[in-house]
């Protein structure tokens, strides 16, 4: 028996009172499998991103990461989402210090504060960061964490053209890494070159699952041409 | 449904002959006179109440035991019905220390605990009102009412013991036996009264649930 | 305990019973008129 | 063990927090003298009833400022998604109830601490059973008011129409620990001569109890989402 797929979900669904946002997914993603999540707005890929990584518990199905239940394996887990998490009041650095020391996080704080560019302005409180700024702050402790299985919902957006590269270069490292990453993004043409597998969500079920190469050129013409709208 | 309009009729037969008897057939007692007759609305109208909040604390437990939505049904049709049953305490309270004491409100221990159970589950009331996801609102709601009952315990022993310091007990104590009868028969009324309102309002809130759950 | 202190009181009694009486018909009342309306009954 | 090292590490954040944001504190400790001064108008302006009510100025004006420190320790972690970032560590429920619930009851003490020289200025309320004495009577009260408040201020920050719903929540809620709390300083201030400023506070601290336990075993059920 092989190991067990480093995500697995089977018949997943959420729904906020009256609206399945995600419905009857089942997937299964091996490890060290990069994974893009693409789709039209509302399409629930925030939603499924949100579960996978247990940030939300699904109200229908289950998350399983390298065969434990998600919420357990909360360790192994990284999850980039729209809300940055950091505490305006603390600078950058506190803010890292504070995650390195609570999640016990293998990697070093100065070493990812160089690695997003934000080592220039660590000492100053958060409440001063600019939205990108927050947001590389964000893919800081992300890289703190060093986890397994990476979840990234819309890295792009809010960022400079250097936070796009920034954003290649850290897909890269995963890549190299081993670790599993799932990504959600509307930048389909960019990410696709860079991830094994795609799946197209279309209002919260999986409409296609495909490798990266066969993407449908429909969906490749559809992506926007700036930041992730 | 055949029950609930049955427990409803019930609830209206034992409350008028139990008011009968209070007013008609049971002595007038000697040191209080007349206004005792208030207690065979009152007192029903108490124990009632706390029943009411208790069945919402055993709802707010069951539901955050099992997650199943008829404890939070239950929860949502207790605290209505505990609420206005509190209140309505509340004036009876009221227009019973008047004669009694010359107060409108003697802080009596029990009937100001009820009060406090008031304001905690009408609290309560707004936070469900304010939270949108059910299952959150289920969640939260049971936590706070699950606080708030386990508090009525502290209520009643500051209050009492407060009061101890300025004034001495005010309950009557005895109770003539001939007056147990209407007292009885109206709890009973009062009881099945608020198993009817209950009832209901178990059934609107799952029709209303049924509305906001559908795909 | 004092007999009671305001001489009468029967006005008080008689307020209790109709305060209590007509609330809670009310109460029933609007309750049975809210659930037909939400098609709970 | 972890619940206890990740609890101080939450604490040392929240104090950190509050020193950056020393300012707001500042400022909710001002509201709470402004409070006293309300309170002695309202209340008339004649040396005994001044010092007879001054415990219950103190109490309710600690209470009324301890819904604005409870509202900000909250919308601190709801505003940009910190309680979740937090609990994806991972970091434990209960760790984080009792860093927070630790957090506030120190903000409540220093707030109700810096009210006490004003009340006894304010008041002519120089403790007559000893400054040691009202500050317990204060440290038990801050102690039984944040454990609910934390659990409150968690619930309330995320539903809609926040600010009137944690006084409306906490208020009936710390009903008990209030009137013990005044009472035992009641008693500390106008002098004690059948010594049940004991007794009171065992109430107080009683209350303590039953609330953070609660708090520790319901508040991982309020945050999770």
């Amino acid at each position: 028996m092989d190991a067990p797929a480093a995500i697995a979900a089977r018949d997943l669904g959420r729904r906020f009172a009256g609206r399945w946002a995600v419905r009857g997914v089942t997937l299964e993603i091996p490890a060290s499998q990069m994974v893009m999540i693409h789709g039209p707005n509302g399409s629930g890929k925030t939603t499924l991103l949100r579960v996978l990584s247990s940030a939300i518990s699904p109200s229908q199905g289950e998350v399983r990461v390298h065969g434990v239940p998600a919420v357990e394996a909360r360790r192994r887990i990284a999850l980039l989402s729209h809300a940055d998490g950091h505490y305006d009041e603390l600078s950058g650095r506190d803010n890292l210090a504070l995650a390195k020391e609570l999640g016990k996080m293998p990697g070093s704080v100065d070493g990812v504060l160089d690695a997003v560019g934000l080592a220039s302005r660590a000492d100053d409180p958060v409440r001063a960061y600019s939205a990108g700024m927050r947001k590389r702050l964000a893919f800081a402790r992300l890289l703190l964490k060093e986890a397994d299985v990476v979840c990234l919902d819309e890295p792009y957006a809010a960022l400079d053209p250097e936070g796009h590269a920034l954003v290649d270069d850290v897909l890269r490292q995963l890549r190299a890494r081993g670790a599993t990453v799932l990504v959600s993004t509307h930048q389909v043409r960019r990410v696709a070159g860079l991830v094994d597998h795609a799946i197209r969500l279309e209002n919260g079920h999986v409409a296609a699952q495909v490798p990266a190469a066969q993407v449908s050129p429909a969906a490749l013409a559809a992506a926007p041409a700036g930041g992730d709208a | 449904m055949k029950h609930v309009w049955a427990s409803g009729a019930a609830a209206v037969l034992l409350l008028s002959v139990g008011t009968y008897i209070g007013f008609f057939h049971a002595p007038v007692e000697q040191y209080m006179g007349i206004t005792q007759k208030i207690m065979y609305v009152h007192v029903p109208t108490a124990w009632t109440a706390l029943l009411a909040f208790t069945a919402a604390f055993v709802a707010s437990v069951g539901w955050l035991w099992k997650r199943a939505w008829t404890w939070d049904y239950l929860l949502e049709s207790t605290i209505e019905v505990g609420i206005v049953l509190g209140c309505l305490l509340s004036v009876q309270g009221a227009l019973w220390a008047k004669p009694t004491w010359g107060v409108y409100w003697d802080w009596d221990p029990r009937l100001t605990s009820v009060a406090v159970m008031v304001l905690t589950y009408a609290g309560i009331a707004a936070l469900r009102s304010f939270v949108d996801d059910p299952v959150k609102r289920a969640t939260w709601s049971s936590v706070a009412s699950a606080l708030g009952y386990v508090n009525v315990i502290f209520v009643y022993l500051c209050v009492k013991w407060l009061r101890t310091l300025h004034q001495p007990q005010s309950s009557p104590s005895t109770v003539d036996p001939a007056m147990v009868l209407p007292l009885r028969i109206n709890a009973f009324g009062m009881i099945f009264l608020a198993i009817f309102l209950v009832a209901l309002r178990y059934r609107m809130a799952r029709a209303r649930r049924a509305r906001e759950l559908e795909a | 305990m004092p007999a009671g202190v305001l001489t009468g009181g029967e006005e008080f009694v008689a307020a209790a019973y109709i305060v209590s009486f007509v609330v809670l018909a009310l109460f029933a009342g609007t309750m049975i008129w809210r659930a037909r309306q939400e098609g709970a009954l | 063990m972890e619940i206890a090292s990740q609890c101080l590490l939450v604490l040392q954040k929240e104090l950190r927090h509050l020193w950056r944001a020393r300012a707001r504190a500042t400022a909710t400790a001002t509201f709470a003298l402004a409070c006293l001064f309300l309170f002695s108008f309202a209340g008339g302006l004649d040396g005994d009833t001044l010092r007879d009510n001054a415990a219950g100025y103190l109490w309710v004006g600690l209470l009324l400022a301890s819904t604005l420190a409870l509202g900000e320790s909250f919308r601190v972690e709801t505003e940009h998604g910190a309680l979740e970032a937090l609990l994806l560590f991972p970091v434990h429920p209960v760790a984080l109830f009792l860093g927070k619930a630790l957090g506030n009851m120190l903000t409540l003490l220093a707030v109700g601490l810096a009210m006490v020289p004003f009340a006894v200025a304010l008041f002519d309320a120089a403790p007559r059973e000893g400054v040691p004495t009202l500050a317990a009577c204060v440290l038990s009260g801050s102690a039984a008011i944040a454990a609910p408040g934390t659990m409150h201020s968690a619930l309330a920050s995320r539903a809609r129409a926040r600010d009137v719903l944690l006084p409306l929540l906490l208020f009936p809620l710390v009903l008990p620990c209030v009137v013990a709390a005044t009472q035992a300083t009641r008693l500390a201030i106008t002098g004690d001569p059948m010594n049940q400023l004991g007794s009171w506070l065992s109430v107080t601290v009683a209350f303590a109890i039953v609330h953070w336990s609660l708090g520790a075993l319901l508040f991982p059920l309020v945050v999770e989402d």
